[in-house]
């Protein structure tokens, strides 16, 4: 039942990043692009903790800090690209 | 001194919870580390000076989380309501608040929970002005905005941080 | 567990990504598709039960060399607005090299 | 899934290879090097799944007697492991090189190297 | 008219790996040389959970040895080709919010990297991930205050220590234990537990801290060449 | 318990559905952004807690997990939106004010 549930969340949440992915391609402007980055890596931390749970295995979850980390680390770069101040 | 044992001791935490257990031959090699990192950036850390130790600022942290966890709720409930329905009532704006804080800290959260609240989101920080995209703009006047988005909040961090 | 669906979409993604990291008329974009690339990538090492693989991808395939060639990026645009030849005009950044 | 991957990994290569071969821009041409260089690993990756296997971490869930029988083949992983460290290197190298041309001759397409031109 | 010369390359080019796609029939088991890495005597021998690593650090340790210096010559090439005076540019100022949460997120980020690579027998991960994380941690400092000057110095220094310690403790492998890189010249503790597994962690540390130094190198040259515009 | 886990997981991931919907929708790149942030950390915020709930064993890794969102995705954010502003992408037409327009000296560049 609970393993049911979850892999339904997880066809959502691949679902959203196809929605995202859309705006990716058409997007207006740069930023709206970075958005975009930035709620795929956002929405792939969610995904790989339900994998994580899925496979049993609570080292998994190592690799979500990691992905926290540069999506943030990467923004933080784009922006500072755009504004030319890098 | 007390900026480097406030490192310390939130390296310490962090290193706890990574690990996920409290055996000892978890924490030897966490405590040398920890060490080590906070006496590399204490250059840099005299962001946690302000944060009072006492009693109160910690009930007031737990209090603090509470409200910003049901503003947090109460603000996606919002975006969902703006999001879905079909005529997208939006009435955005740029507008001007002050704030009396004084610790960077403290600036930092206000500036985080202003973002995840509801409508709300800090475009620029300026000395004591925060500017704020506003999704629903209900007035323009920086004394109203302020008690509208700011205040509740405010109260709960200048006990922490002072 | 039958991750079969989840790896088909991902690979849709993985393929559409490259696509417009191959096409997009603009560098920045290439080079955000390519770190999402290798994101997605990485996703599909970790259902492939190798997470070292997909620890190493994340941190150094798309995060670093995400960086570097922004780094480059930047140097490259800062030379081309310094003899006038790519003006920007208002607002609308040109990053075209 | 195995199947699935391999034929992601194929088309990758497939499309890096492209890129390096029809691109004029030399930034083109490195995007497609590290296109080229995720497909091959994501081929390696692949190549060294075992069918419903876990991965090659012994913990509470895979014990140490029966390891043999429940774990997919570390060795390409640990070989995938080193390649992703030298392709960043490799990526670095050739935008080092990339900035040196661009400071000699001021843009970066291809066409405009014709020293080493035979 | 290149093009589809080009085109008619890479359709063979398909048509070859769909050969390979067509012979191959997914693995039902191991292969012999995996079988023998994961029998339990082999694995109680070597003593580390991440089987991985073992083949990282021990049975191909001599490949990682030019690994390093390979990313060692990279960096030092980089170096060569981009050393540029850092001038002073003016930039815009970044935001107090960003600087504050950078204060606060460095030493988290450069813990999060030392667990990595001192877990790695342990958990997904070693030297070459912590050392990647350590050097976005030097990339957010950099990011964060960019009128500090980057010591490059300071790292080219840890960087140099932590080589000569690897090549000796994998030196001292071959003279104490019974090879080169033999990782049972320090006591092994037990099976699963932190401190296990020999010398396996001291190396990787040694290896995450060298990685994390030559890239960090690498990032501060690819930022100090930008200054010459 | 594990079922109200698995639940709070489920909309964790309709919120995350709902914030990619709101950017397609949303008319500029500030309300996308604010959508983004504020859905996207919420979905994930309640897919972790929802895992917490379902695995208790796991809380440490999860919480700090749930921190570290917390704290970088805002700032980011924060940066993005000011990129945003002081290269000039327009703000949309159903504006009503601005008043960062008027201090417009906070963004003045200093050389350059």
């Amino acid at each position: 039942m609970v393993n049911t549930i979850l892999t339904i969340a997880l066809a959502i949440i691949i679902l959203s990043i196809a929605i995202t992915i859309f705006r990716f391609v058409i997007g207006w402007t740069t930023i709206d692009r970075v958005i975009a980055f930035d709620i795929m890596t956002i929405s792939s931390i969610a995904m790989i903790g339900i994998i994580a749970y899925l496979s049993n295995r609570i080292i998994y979850l190592d690799i979500a800090l990691v992905y926290g980390l540069l999506s943030f680390l990467a923004v933080i770069i784009i922006a500072k690209y755009l504004e030319k101040s890098l | 001194m007390k900026n480097i044992f406030i490192t310390f001791l939130i390296l310490m935490v962090v290193w706890i919870l990574l690990n996920n257990s409290v055996q000892i031959n978890i924490l030897i090699p966490g405590l040398i580390t920890a060490f080590i990192v906070s006496l590399l950036v204490c250059r840099q850390c005299e962001i946690f000076t302000d944060y009072k130790l006492t009693p109160k600022a910690f009930a007031y942290t737990i209090i603090f989380l509470f409200v910003f966890f049901i503003e947090l709720i109460k603000s996606n409930l919002d975006v969902i309501k703006r999001v879905l329905s079909p005529s997208l009532p939006i009435n955005p704006g740029i507008v001007e608040v002050k704030t009396t804080l004084k610790s960077k800290f403290a600036r930092m959260m206000l500036a985080n929970t202003i973002t995840l609240t509801p409508g709300t989101l800090t475009v620029e920080v300026k000395d004591e002005s925060f500017f704020i995209h506003w999704i629903d703009v209900q007035t323009d006047d920086i004394e109203k905005a302020g008690n509208e988005i700011v205040k509740k909040f405010e109260k709960y961090l200048e006990v922490i941080y002072g | 567990m039958n991750y079969l669906i989840i790896s088909i979409l991902l690979g849709i993604i993985i393929l559409i990504m490259a696509g417009i990291a191959i096409y997009h008329k603009e560098s920045l974009v290439a080079i955000i598709a390519t770190g999402v690339v290798g994101l997605f990538a990485s996703v599909l090492y970790l259902l492939l039960a190798a997470p070292d693989v997909a620890m190493t991808e994340a941190a150094i395939g798309s995060g670093l060399s995400t960086i570097i060639f922004f780094y480059v990026l930047n140097k490259i645009r800062s030379d081309k607005t310094k003899d006038g030849s790519l003006k920007t005009k208002d607002g609308r950044q040109k990053t075209e090299v | 899934m195995e199947y699935v991957s391999l034929t992601i990994g194929f088309l990758v290569i497939l499309a890096g290879l492209w890129a390096i071969m029809t691109k004029k821009n030399i930034i083109r041409i490195i995007i497609g090097f590290v296109l080229f260089d995720t497909g091959i690993h994501i081929v390696m990756v692949a190549l060294a799944y075992v069918k419903g296997k876990a991965a090659p971490i012994l913990d509470s869930t895979v014990s140490i007697d029966d390891a043999v029988n429940s774990i997919v083949d570390p060795i390409p992983q640990a070989l995938v492991l080193t390649a992703i460290v030298i392709g960043l290197g490799v990526t670095a190298l050739m935008l080092a090189y990339a900035v040196k041309l661009h400071k000699e001759k001021g843009n970066l397409d291809i066409k405009s190297f014709k020293e080493l031109k035979w | 008219m290149r093009n589809s010369f080009i085109l008619i390359l890479i359709v063979a080019f398909g048509i070859m790996l769909y050969g390979l796609f067509d012979a191959f029939s997914g693995n039902e088991q191991l292969s012999e040389l995996a079988k023998y890495y994961a029998q339990k005597e082999n694995i109680e021998k070597v003593q580390a959970a991440n089987l991985v690593t073992a083949v990282v650090v021990t049975y191909r340790g001599l490949d990682t040895l030019g690994e390093v210096t390979i990313l060692f010559l990279t960096a030092a090439i980089i170096g060569f080709f981009l050393h540029n005076k850092e001038e002073k540019r003016f930039l815009r100022e970044n935001s107090e919010i960003f600087i504050t949460a950078a204060k606060l997120l460095i030493p988290i980020i450069i813990l999060l990297g030392v667990y990595i690579f001192i877990n790695g027998h342990l958990t997904p991960g070693g030297g070459f991930q912590g050392g990647a994380v350590i050097a976005s941690a030097v990339i957010l400092m950099i990011l964060a205050f960019p009128e500090r000057e980057f010591n490059s110095k300071f790292f080219t220094y840890l960087e140099s220590a932590s080589g000569t310690i690897f090549v000796l403790l994998a030196a001292l492998g071959a003279i104490i234990g019974s090879g080169f890189l033999d990782n049972a010249i320090v006591p092994m503790g037990t099976f699963g537990k932190l401190v296990s597994a020999g010398v396996i962690p001291i190396i990787y540390s040694f290896v995450g801290l060298k990685v994390g130094s030559e890239l960090s190198n690498i990032l501060g040259n690819f930022k100090a060449v930008q200054s010459d515009n | 318990m594990e079922l109200v886990g698995a639940i709070f997981t489920l909309i964790g991931a309709l919120v995350l559905l709902v914030a990619s919907i709101g950017l397609i929708r949303m008319p500029d790149v500030y309300n996308r952004l604010q959508v983004g942030t504020k859905a996207s950390t919420l979905g994930t915020i309640f897919s972790l807690f929802g895992l917490v709930l379902v695995n208790p064993g796991w809380a440490g890794k999860l919480i700090l997990l749930i921190f570290f969102v917390m704290m970088t995705n805002p700032v980011s954010s924060h940066v993005l939106a000011r990129a945003a502003y002081f290269i000039k992408i327009p703000l949309t037409r159903r504006t009503v004010v601005d008043k960062l327009k008027v201090s417009d000296s906070a963004l003045k560049v200093k050389a350059d």
